[in-house]
C-alpha cells in the first residue's frame, strides 16, 4: 500500500499523469473509488479485499476523461478492462498508466500495456471460483429448472440499469434499450421487457466480459445477473478460444471468426 | 544451482554409467541434482501401446510429484522418458478436459508448468556458461554426434533443435575443442526396443550407423540416450555380424565427453562399464588449405 | 400515412390455382395504409405493369407491393415500372406467393392465409421503406498493374488494347518475371524466352502503357474508381533518356563476382547491370551494396566509359503520385530454397539445387549455355534424383497445399536432362502425379515411356554426402515401402511455391485480404476468382496461388476484362443497398461510439474512420463511416453494432422489425 | 379523531393480519428472501419479517407501481379507439409493517400527484390504501429520519402505528378513522393500554444536520464545485431513485401489436443521461454532476420551495442501494457545512 | 383434439436459402404451410434480437438459414453469423430457454429438396414440443398483476 501511494504521488508530482483513480475508505466500512489530483492526497489510497469495484468504468466517464492522462489502480479485472477499452478504441494507450495490483496485493510495475498483456498471459483466467460454482450448479439443473430460476430472478428487476452503469464495457452513448426506431427492447420492467434486456446485455457482453462481477454487485435487488455474462465468457473461451481483455488488438469473439469454428446444431 | 532429475529405470540399471557421468559433470559445475520424490515408471513404449490414459497418467504423476515439492526444472537424461513426459505435458496442457481427467486418475493436482530438460538442454542452459574456465584438457577428438529419434521428435511437441539436422551436441563438442563430423545417420533409427526380440535388426540398423561414422573417420560416437548407447555399444557382436568386420569405435555419452574435458576420473564417469573400450588418439584438425581461386571459379567459366 | 397499392398476380393459374387471389386482394384492401388493392392475371405483362403505373398516378401511391413470383425473378421489372410512373423504385416490394407459396402448398385456406400473411408483412415493410437513389461513383480510367511477370504483362497489354491507360510497376530492373528464367515450357518444350520476349517488347512500346521498373508501391488510398497511389521509383542512377542500353558500363565494371539473382546464384553479374540480355527496359541499374563507388567513394568507371554520359551517382528515389481507377495485382510467387530442408542438407550440399536453378542450368542462355553441369565441380552428372513435393503437401513444413506446377516441371526437367545427357539416369520421387491439363498427362507419360525416367512413388527421408556422391534414401511405396538408396551426382528439389516476398505488406497497403500462406485472397473461390474483396482491385497469376503459365495468362485476361468493364462508363452505378452510420445533431453527432468492432467484420474494408472536428480543427470524436463505393450491403456490421448506429438501406432495422412483427400478427390457420 | 392507544400481542397481530387478508385486502408486507428484506403482496403471516432495519424498496409501489397501465387502445383501418381503465376496481391495499419513514413518504407523493394535475389513478389507489406502521427499535448508520423532522416513532402517515415492546407485545396507536374502523372490527384482538411508553423502546437516531441549513445553503449552491467533486464517483444508474420512497419520475411507453396496445407509465430516474436529452441533441444536464445536483436540489431545495416539504424521509435506502457508496447522509452533512461563497 | 399448428418464421439469406426455397417452388416439392419466410441479404444481417422478437410476438419456432460455410456471397457473413448463433444458443440454454425451437441450417441455392425437408422436419419438431407458452405467458404477465387483479 505504501508502494502504491508512493508511486501515485510520484506520477502526480512528475505530472506524468493528471489524475489517479484508486480506492479509499468510504462510509460504513466500505471501500470506494477516489479521484486524486493532488499529490499530497495520495495518502488516501488503500488496497484490500474490500476493493472490488471495477474502476475501469470511470475511464469512459466524460468528466473523468476530461482530466487527461490517468493512472488507475488495477487489480486483474481492471487491467483486463483497460485492454478491452483500448482494443475498442475507447481509451488511448498513451492516456493510461496501469498501477497493477498482483494477486497478493503487491504493486506491479507496468511500463506499458504490452507488459500488462504479458502479465495477463501468464495468469489463469476464468470466473471467480464462487461464481463458477453457482454457474456449474445451474448448468447441472434441468432446462425447466433453469428457466424457472431465471424467470423468478429476472421478474424482480425494475430496470434501474445499475448493471449497465457499473460495467466498463457498457459505454455506448445510446444503449439499444433506448432505441425506439424500432423498439428493440420492451422498455417497461415487466417480465418480457426484463428478459429481453438481460438477453441483450448478455449477448452484447459475450466475448467482452472480463468476469469482474460488478453488474451483479451493483444490482440493488441482488439479482445474480453477473452469472449470465460470466457463463458467456466461459462459453466464448470454450467455443472460440478467446478471452476478453488479454490484448490490445481488436479480436473479440463476435467480431472475428475462424472458418472451422465447431458447432453441432446447424443442419 | 539446484535441479530436479528423473532417472527412470535405465539410469538406475543398465545405464548406470550414464547416470554416473551426468552426476559427475553436474557436480563439477556446481549443479545439485535432486531426484523427483517417489517417482514411478514413465510408461515407456508399453503404456502408450495399451492405454492412452495410463500412458498419460504415469508421466503426469511424475510431473505432479515434482510440482508438489516445487521443482521448476527437471532434467531427464533418458530420451525415451524425456519424450514421454514432454508428450504428456503437451497433450494435457492443450486439453483441459483430459487434464482434469488425468488429475483425477492420479489423485493429484497436475498443473503442467514444469520445465522439462533433456541432457543437452541442461548442458546448454547450465553447463556451457561455466564450461570455458573449467576445461582442463581439450576434447581433441573427431566424433559423430548421434541423436536418434526421441530426443528431437515429434518436433511439434518438443520444439527442440532442428529436428532433421540437430546441432545441440555438435555445438557442445566444438566448445570442448573437438570436431563434430557431418554425416548421414544423425537421426536414423538404432533399432531401439527390438534389441531383445530382433537383435539382428538392431545389428543392421545400428551397424549402418556405426559403419558410416567409422568410414568418415569418427573416433567415437556421441549419444545422449541410454537406449542408443546400449544398442551401439553392447550390441557390437550383432553389429559386427552385419558389417562383416570388427568395428571398434567407442560410444560415449555427451556427458562423458564433457567429463573427459573437465579432467574427471574415468571411473567416476563410468567409462569402464562400456563394452567397447574407450580409446581414442588425439585428433588435430588440418588447417584449411588456402583458397585455390581455380576451384572457386564459377561454372559459367567452364 | 402511407398510401400503399397491392397487386396480386394470378400468374396464369400458377398462383390462382391454389391461392384465392381475390380474397388476398380483398383482405389486403382492409389493412391500414392500403388504398388500392387488385388482382390480375399476369402482373408482369405489359397490361399488368400498366395497372401498377396507373394506380401509382391515380392513387398517388407511396408504396407498392406486388404479390407474385420470387423477387429474384421480377423485382427489377416492377422497380422499373414504378420508376416510369414516378415512384422511387425502392418503394416497391414483392411478396413471393408463387415459389414460396402456391407451388409448394396444396390448394386450401392455409395456402391463401400464408399468401395474405406474406403480403401483409411486405405492406408493413414497404411502409417503412425510404426512397433511395443509386450511388454514382466517378471512375478514373487508368489502371495500375503491379508486377511485370507474364500475368502482369498480359493484363497490361489487354487493358491497354482496350484503349485505357495502364501503369505497369515492376520491382526488379526488368519485366519478365520467372517466365524469363525458364528454359523450356511444358508441355510443348518451346523456348520460354522466345515466346515471352516479344510480349515484353510490346509492353515497352505500347502507347497506352507506362512502365516503371525498379519501382514499388509506396501507398494506396481511396477506393474503386478513385485510388490514389504513390509509386516509389528507385534510383537507377542513370539518365534513362540518355542511356542507349549499349552495355559498355556493364562490361567495364570492376565488380564482376556478384551472384546474379536472375541466374539464381549460379552465375555472376557486375555492380551495374541488367538482369539478363533481353531485359526490358534494357537499361542498367547500379547495385549500391556492391558498387565500389558507393562503398569507397572511388571508381566511377561506368561514368567514364559511358558514351552518352548518362550515369548519375547522385540520383535519388522519386515518388510519383498517380490517380488510378482499378488495380491488378500480379506480383507472382517465389519458391522455397534448398536451405529450407535440413533433411536434404539445409543448403550445404552444392549439388542439391532447386527447380529454378535447374531451369538456369538447362537454359541455353544460362551460366552453362544449356549444358547440365553440377554446381560443385562442373562435372556432367550421370545420375540425377528429382524430388517432387519438396515441402509441398507437408503439414510438418507448414505447407499443406499442393504447389500444382511441380509435377509438370519435374517431368520436364527429367526429360530435358535425358535429352542433353543421353547416358544419364533420371530418378523422380513423387507422392502423386498431378498432371491435369491439356496434353499434360501425355507429357508425363512421354517422360516415363520414351525418355525412360524412373518414377518412384515415395518420399525421400534424407540426403547425405559420401565420397563425392549424394546418398538419397527414400522409400518405394509401391513395392511395400521398400527402402531405396540412390547414389546420385545431383539432386533437384521441386520445392514448394510460396507467396512472394513482401506480399503481406503489399496486401496491407492495398487493404486486400490474404490467406494463411500470404497468398492474396480472391473474393469468392468459385465465382469471383479474379476479384478481391476490395472493389476495384483484381488478381492475376500466381500471387493468388501458384499456377502455371497458361493459367496465369488466362487469369490475367480475366482480370483485364474486369478492369475494362469497370472502365466502360464514366460513372460507376451501384445499388444503394449499403450500410450507413447514423448522424444526429451535436454534441453527439452519431450514436456511434467509435468502438470500430465493425471494422474487422466488414469483408470489404468499407468501414473507415471519420473524425469530427470542432471549428478550431481539434478532433472531438471518431466514428465509423461506411464507404459507399466499397460496401456491398451484407449487413453484418449492422447486426453486430451494439448501439444500433449502423443501418442497412433497403433492409433497415425498422423494415425488418416491422416485417417480422407483421408476419406474425395473425394466427396462422 | 383523537388517537387511542391499545396493546396487541404477537399472536393476535398475526390473527389481525390473516383476517385482513382473508377479508380480501391486498396485503403488502416485508419478507426476507434472496438475502434481503423487501415488500411483497400477500405473504403469509409467518413469512413476514419484523426484525429488519430497512427494506430494499420502499412502499411507493402500492400507489405508484413500477409499471402502470394508463389506458388501452385499439385501432381500426381509419381511427384509434381508447379504452379507459375502470379505476373503481382498484383493490384495497394494506401496507403492513411500514416504518415511519415510509408512512410519512405518502404525503410527499400526494403532493406531487395532485400538484398541478390531479392524477386519477394515483388517487384511486391512494384512497384505497391503509398504512399499518411499525416504529423502529433498531436503526443503522444510514438512517437519518431525525434530521428531516421525522423519527423512529413518528406517527405521520400511519393509520395505525405499532411499536414493539420488550415483552413481545405491541403498542397500537390508532391514529385515523380508517385505523379505528380496522381496530373496531377486530376489537377482540386488542387489549387496553397500561400506559406503556414507546419512547423507551424506540431506536436512537442521531440528528446529523439541520435540513433548514442545507436548504439555505443550496439556494446559492447551484454552481458550487462541490457537485463535481462529489459526483465523480457516481456511475449514473437509477438505483437510488428506484428505491426512494419519494422519487416519482416516470416515463410513458406505448406497447402495441397489430395496432392494438396499451399506454404504460414506468419508473424513470433523473440520474440517467438520457433523461433530459432533447431531440435537438442538446442535453441541459449533460454531465453526471448536474444530474446528481438535480437529485439533491429537488429534494432539499425545489420541493421545500414548491410544496413546503422536504423530498426525503431519511430512510437511507439510496445509500444502501448505491453500488459506489454515494452516501446521501455524508453529502448532506457536508452540504450543511459548506459556506456559500459570496457572489 | 385438434392438431396443434405451430407458427414458424424463417430468416433466410437472399443468395442461398432464399434461392434454394425458390428452387423448391420451381421443383414443385410440397411442404408444410406453417412457415413464413423473411428475406435478408445475408445471415450476417440477422440480429439475434429479431429471433427474440419473433418469439415475443407469437412464433413457436424460428428457422435461420443461409449459405454453407465458405459459400457466403459476402465471403464471411455466415461465419460471423455462426459465432453469433453459437453464443446465442449458449445463452438461451443457460437461461433455460430451450434453443431447440430455433432451427439453424445451411441450405444452398441448389438444395430445394433440403429446404422442404428442413421446413417439414422443423414443423414436426415444433408440433411435438408444443406451443411456446412459457414465452407467450411472459408477454402477458407483469402488468395485469400491477393493475387490479392478482
Amino acid at each position: 500500500m505504501d508502494n502504491l501511494r508512493k508511486k501515485a504521488k510520484e506520477l502526480l508530482e512528475s505530472k506524468t499523469v493528471d489524475l489517479v483513480i484508486g480506492y479509499e475508505n468510504g462510509t460504513n466500512g466500505k471501500a470506494r473509488a477516489v479521484f486524486i489530483k493532488d499529490p499530497e492526497k495520495t495518502g488516501k489510497l488503500i488496497y484490500d479485499d474490500r476493493c472490488k469495484q471495477n474502476l475501469a468504468v470511470y475511464l469512459n466517464k466524460h468528466e473523468v476523461k476530461h482530466y487527461g492522462k490517468i493512472a488507475i489502480v488495477a487489480p486483474l479485472m481492471v487491467m483486463r478492462s483497460v485492454l478491452v477499452l483500448v482494443s475498442e478504441c475507447q481509451l488511448k494507450p498513451e492516456n493510461i498508466v496501469v498501477l497493477g495490483i498482483g494477486e497478493d496485493g503487491s504493486l506491479l510495475d507496468f511500463p506499458s500495456l504490452e507488459v500488462v498483456e504479458k502479465y495477463i498471459a501468464k495468469i489463469p483466467l476464468g470466473n471467480p471460483e464462487p461464481d463458477q460454482v453457482i454457474i456449474d450448479k445451474l448448468n447441472a439443473m434441468s432446462m425447466e429448472q433453469r428457466r424457472e430460476f431465471w424467470q423468478n430472478e429476472l421478474e424482480r428487476c425494475f430496470k434501474c440499469y445499475a448493471c449497465r452503469a457499473a460495467c466498463p464495457m457498457c459505454y455506448c452513448l445510446r444503449c439499444t434499450v433506448e432505441c425506439n426506431q424500432p423498439q428493440w427492447i420492451s422498455a417497461p420492467a415487466h417480465p418480457l421487457g426484463n428478459l429481453e434486456w438481460h438477453q441483450l446485455r448478455t449477448m452484447h457482453l459475450t466475448g467482452r466480459c472480463v468476469s469482474c462481477g460488478d453488474c451483479g454487485r451493483a444490482c440493488p435487488l441482488n439479482i445474480p445477473i453477473h452469472l449470465l455474462t460470466m457463463q458467456q465468457a466461459e462459453e466464448a473461451f470454450h467455443m472460440f478460444g478467446v478471452r476478453a481483455g488479454t490484448s490490445q488488438k481488436a479480436d473479440s469473439a463476435l467480431s472475428t471468426y475462424k472458418p472451422d469454428d465447431k458447432e453441432n446444431f446447424i443442419l | 544451482m539446484k535441479l530436479g532429475i528423473y532417472p527412470g529405470c535405465s539410469l538406475t540399471g543398465s545405464a548406470r554409467d550414464y547416470n554416473e557421468s551426468v552426476f559427475a559433470i553436474a557436480e563439477a559445475c556446481d549443479i545439485q541434482l535432486e531426484q523427483v520424490p517417489d517417482w514411478n515408471c514413465c510408461g515407456a513404449t508399453a503404456a502408450h501401446n495399451m492405454n492412452k490414459e495410463l500412458s498419460l497418467a504415469l508421466p503426469a504423476r511424475i510431473l505432479a510429484q515434482a510440482e508438489k515439492v516445487g521443482m521448476t526444472d527437471i532434467v531427464i537424461p533418458c530420451a525415451a522418458c524425456y519424450s514421454r513426459l514432454m508428450v504428456t505435458q503437451h497433450e494435457l496442457n492443450n486439453d483441459p478436459v483430459l487434464k482434469n481427467r488425468v488429475s483425477e486418475i492420479i489423485e493429484m493436482d497436475f498443473k503442467g508448468t514444469t520445465a522439462i530438460l533433456n541432457v543437452v538442454q541442461m548442458i546448454d542452459k547450465y553447463v556451457t556458461p561455466v564450461l570455458k574456465d573449467k576445461i582442463v584438457k581439450n576434447f581433441s577428438h573427431k566424433v559423430a554426434c548421434y541423436y536418434g529419434c526421441l530426443m528431437v521428435r515429434p518436433y511439434k511437441v518438443l520444439q527442440y533443435d532442428q529436428h532433421e539436422d540437430p546441432q545441440g551436441m555438435d555445438n557442445v563438442i566444438r566448445l570442448l575443442g573437438g570436431t563434430a563430423i557431418d554425416w548421414g545417420y544423425k537421426v536414423e533409427c538404432c533399432g531401439a526396443g527390438l534389441t531383445m526380440s530382433k537383435t539382428e535388426i538392431v545389428g543392421m540398423l545400428s551397424g549402418k550407423i556405426v559403419k558410416d561414422a567409422t568410414r568418415r573417420g569418427a573416433q567415437a560416437i556421441i549419444v545422449a540416450c541410454p537406449m542408443c548407447h546400449s544398442n551401439l555399444d553392447m550390441r557390437r557382436p550383432a553389429i559386427n555380424e552385419y558389417t562383416k568386420e570388427k568395428m571398434d569405435i567407442p560410444v560415449l555419452y555427451i556427458t562423458d565427453a564433457i567429463g573427459m574435458a573437465l579432467g574427471i576420473d574415468e571411473k567416476k564417469l563410468g567409462l569402464q562399464r562400456h563394452f567397447v573400450p574407450v580409446k581414442m588418439a588425439e585428433y588435430i584438425p588440418p588447417v584449411p588449405e588456402p583458397k585455390k581461386p581455380k576451384a572457386k571459379e564459377p561454372i559459367n567459366n567452364l | 400515412m402511407s398510401r400503399i397499392g397491392v397487386f396480386v398476380c394470378h400468374c396464369g393459374e400458377n398462383i390462382s390455382a391454389t391461392v384465392d387471389v381475390a380474397k388476398v386482394a380483398d383482405d389486403s384492401s382492409r389493412l391500414p395504409g392500403v388504398v388500392h388493392s387488385v388482382d390480375y392475371k399476369y402482373m408482369c405483362s405489359d397490361p399488368g405493369q400498366t395497372l401498377v403505373k396507373e394506380a401509382i398516378k391515380e392513387h398517388n401511391l407511396t408504396g407498392v407491393v406486388v404479390a407474385a413470383c420470387s423477387p429474384r425473378m421480377h423485382e427489377p421489372t416492377f422497380r422499373k415500372a414504378c420508376a416510369t410512373a414516378g415512384l422511387n423504385p425502392y418503394l416497391s416490394e414483392m411478396a413471393n406467393v408463387r415459389e414460396h407459396c402456391s407451388w409448394v402448398h396444396d390448394k386450401g385456406e392455409q395456402t391463401t392465409q400464408k399468401a395474405f400473411d406474406v403480403v401483409r408483412a411486405m405492406i408493413s415493410k414497404v411502409s417503412n421503406n425510404g426512397a433511395l437513389e443509386p450511388i454514382k461513383v466517378p471512375v478514373t480510367k487508368r489502371a495500375l498493374v503491379v508486377g511485370g511477370g507474364v500475368a502482369g504483362i498480359q493484363a497490361a497489354l489487354d487493358i491497354a488494347n482496350c484503349g485505357h491507360q495502364v501503369i505497369l510497376v515492376e520491382r526488379s530492373p526488368s519485366i519478365g518475371g520467372h517466365m524469363a528464367q525458364l528454359s523450356e515450357t511444358f508441355p510443348t518444350l518451346d523456348c520460354s524466352q522466345c515466346i515471352l520476349t516479344p510480349r515484353m517488347v510490346e509492353v515497352a512500346q505500347h502507347p497506352n502503357i507506362t512502365l516503371y521498373t525498379y519501382s514499388e508501391i509506396e501507398s494506396v488510398d481511396g477506393f474503386i474508381g478513385n485510388f490514389k497511389v504513390k509509386i516509389r521509383k528507385r534510383a537507377r542512377n542513370l539518365d534513362e533518356d540518355l542511356c542507349t542500353g549499349c552495355g559498355l558500363c556493364t562490361t567495364k565494371c570492376p565488380q564482376k563476382k556478384i551472384p546474379s539473382e536472375f541466374e539464381q546464384g549460379l552465375g555472376f553479374r557486375p555492380a551495374i547491370y541488367t538482369p539478363f540480355p533481353q531485359a526490358v527496359p534494357n537499361k542498367p541499374v547500379i547495385d549500391h551494396d556492391n558498387c565500389t563507388y558507393y562503398k569507397s567513394g572511388k571508381c566511377k568507371v561506368c561514368e567514364i566509359v559511358c558514351p552518352t554520359k548518362a550515369i548519375r551517382f547522385e540520383q535519388e528515389d522519386t515518388i510519383l503520385d498517380v490517380e488510378i481507377g482499378a488495380i491488378v495485382l500480379a506480383t507472382g510467387f517465389d519458391i522455397k530454397r534448398s536451405d529450407f530442408f535440413p533433411e536434404y542438407g539445409k543448403g550445404k550440399y552444392k549439388d542439391v539445387i532447386d527447380g529454378l536453378q535447374f531451369e538456369r542450368l538447362a537454359s541455353a542462355s544460362g551460366p552453362t549455355q544449356g549444358m547440365i553441369r553440377r554446381p560443385s565441380d562442373g562435372q556432367i552428372p550421370k545420375k540425377i534424383v528429382f524430388i517432387a513435393c519438396a515441402g509441398s503437401r507437408d503439414p510438418a513444413k507448414g505447407i499443406e497445399y499442393c504447389s500444382k506446377i511441380c509435377c509438370m516441371y519435374t517431368a520436364k526437367h527429367a526429360m530435358l536432362y535425358k535429352h542433353k545427357v543421353h547416358d544419364g539416369e533420371a530418378h523422380v520421387f513423387y507422392m502423386d502425379i498431378r498432371a491435369g491439363g491439356k496434353m499434360y498427362e501425355e507429357f508425363v507419360r512421354r517422360a516415363i515411356v520414351e525418355d525412360h525416367v524412373n518414377y518412384t512413388r515415395g518420399r525421400v527421408s534424407t540426403i547425405y554426402e559420401l565420397d563425392g556422391k549424394l546418398i538419397v534414401k527414400g522409400a518405394d511405396t509401391l513395392l511395400g515401402a521398400q527402402a531405396v538408396e540412390i547414389e546420385a551426382d545431383m539432386v533437384v528439389l521441386a520445392t514448394a511455391g510460396i507467396a512472394n516476398d513482401g506480399s503481406e505488406e503489399l496486401a496491407q497497403k492495398m487493404h486486400v485480404s490474404y490467406d494463411e500462406h500470404k497468398f492474396f485472397a480472391e473474393a469468392h473461390p468459385k465465382l469471383k476468382p479474379v476479384e478481391t474483396n476490395t472493389g476495384g482491385i483484381f488478381l492475376a497469376g500466381a500471387c493468388q496461388t501458384t499456377r502455371d503459365i497458361p493459367d496465369s495468362v488466362s487469369m490475367a485476361s480475366g482480370a483485364a476484362v474486369k478492369v475494362a468493364a469497370l472502365f466502360s462508363s464514366d460513372l460507376l452505378t451501384r445499388e444503394p443497398i449499403v450500410a450507413r452510420v447514423n448522424r444526429i445533431p451535436g454534441p453527439s453527432h452519431s450514436t456511434c461510439v467509435g468502438c470500430f468492432m465493425c471494422q474487422p467484420v466488414c469483408p470489404y474494408q468499407a468501414i473507415e474512420r471519420e473524425e469530427i472536428k470542432d471549428r478550431a480543427g481539434n478532433v472531438i470524436k471518431s466514428l465509423a463511416r461506411i464507404n459507399e463505393g466499397l460496401c456491398q450491403g451484407c449487413g453484418t456490421c449492422v447486426a453486430l453494432c451494439r448501439s444500433k448506429s449502423i443501418d442497412l438501406l433497403g433492409y433497415t432495422d425498422n423494415q425488418m422489425h416491422s416485417e417480422v412483427l407483421s408476419v406474425l400478427e395473425e394466427a396462422f390457420v | 379523531m383523537t388517537p387511542e392507544t391499545k396493546i396487541i400481542d404477537r399472536v393476535a397481530l398475526d390473527k389481525l393480519y390473516e383476517s385482513l387478508k382473508a377479508a380480501g385486502n391486498k396485503m403488502f408486507a416485508p419478507v426476507f428472501r434472496n438475502e434481503q428484506t423487501d415488500f411483497e403482496y400477500n405473504p403469509s403471516a409467518a413469512e413476514i419479517s419484523y426484525s429488519h432495519i430497512q427494506t430494499t424498496q420502499s412502499v411507493k409501489n402500492t400507489v405508484f407501481p413500477k409499471i402502470e397501465n394508463l389506458f388501452r387502445f385499439e385501432s381500426g383501418q381509419k381511427s384509434v379507439e381508447l379504452v379507459q381503465i375502470d379505476f373503481t376496481k382498484v383493490p384495497r391495499v394494506i401496507v403492513w409493517n411500514a416504518h415511519p419513514c415510509d408512512a410519512a413518504a405518502f404525503s410527499a407523493l400526494d403532493a406531487v400527484f395532485n400538484w398541478d394535475y390531479v392524477d386519477e389513478i394515483y388517487n384511486a389507489r391512494r384512497e384505497k390504501l391503509v398504512v399499518i406502521g411499525m416504529s423502529c427499535i433498531k436503526a443503522d448508520e444510514n438512517c437519518f429520519c431525525t434530521s428531516v423532522d421525522l423519527g423512529p416513532g413518528s406517527v405521520k402517515g400511519s393509520d395505525i402505528l405499532l411499536t414493539p415492546l420488550a415483552n413481545g407485545k405491541f403498542i397500537a396507536e390508532i391514529l385515523t378513522d380508517l385505523g379505528k374502523s380496522i381496530a373496531d372490527e377486530n376489537a377482540s384482538l386488542f387489549t387496553a393500554s397500561n400506559g406503556e411508553n414507546k419512547e423507551e423502546v424506540l431506536a436512537k437516531v442521531e440528528k446529523h444536520f439541520s435540513h433548514e441549513k442545507v436548504t439555505e445553503n443550496l439556494k446559492d449552491g447551484f454552481e458550487n464545485p462541490f457537485w463535481h467533486e462529489f459526483s465523480l464517483r457516481c456511475i449514473g444508474c437509477g438505483a437510488c431513485a428506484y428505491v426512494c420512497p419519494i422519487c416519482t419520475c416516470f416515463d410513458i411507453q406505448d406497447e402495441s401489436k397489430a395496432g392494438n396496445g396499451r399506454r404504460l407509465r414506468c419508473w424513470d430516474s433523473c440520474g440517467f443521461g438520457m433523461f433530459t436529452l432533447h431531440t435537438s441533441g442538446h442535453n441541459p444536464r449533460e454531465v453526471q454532476s448536474q444530474r446528481w445536483r438535480q437529485r439533491l436540489m429537488h429534494k432539499f431545495s425545489y420541493q421545500p420551495d414548491r410544496n413546503e416539504f422536504i423530498g426525503c424521509v431519511g430512510c437511507g435506502r439510496c445509500s444502501r442501494a448505491c453500488p459506489v457508496d454515494m452516501n446521501i447522509l455524508e453529502q448532506l452533512v457536508e452540504l450543511e457545512k459548506i459556506e456559500v461563497a459570496a457572489k | 383434439m385438434e392438431q396443434f399448428e405451430p407458427k414458424l418464421v424463417a430468416f433466410v439469406c437472399n443468395w442461398c436459402t432464399y434461392a434454394g426455397a425458390d428452387l423448391t417452388g420451381t421443383s414443385r416439392i410440397k411442404y408444410a404451410t406453417n412457415v413464413r419466410i423473411i428475406r435478408f441479404p445475408c445471415t450476417g444481417r440477422i440480429d439475434f434480437m429479431l429471433i427474440s422478437k419473433a418469439f415475443a410476438n407469437g412464433a413457436d419456432g424460428v428457422i435461420v438459414s443461409g449459405c454453407h460455410p465458405n459459400d457466403c456471397h459476402y465471403t464471411s457473413g455466415n461465419f460471423h453469423a455462426r459465432r453469433r448463433w453459437m453464443s446465442f444458443n449458449a445463452m438461451l440454454t443457460f437461461m433455460g430457454i430451450d434453443p431447440e425451437r430455433i432451427i439453424f441450417s445451411w441450405v444452398s441455392a441448389a438444395e430445394g429438396a433440403k429446404w422442404a425437408d428442413i421446413v417439414n422436419q422443423s414443423v414436426e419438431k415444433i408440433r411435438k414440443i408444443g406451443p411456446f407458452t412459457e414465452y407467450q405467458k411472459l408477454v402477458q404477465s407483469g402488468i395485469e398483476e400491477e393493475n387490479f387483479n392478482g
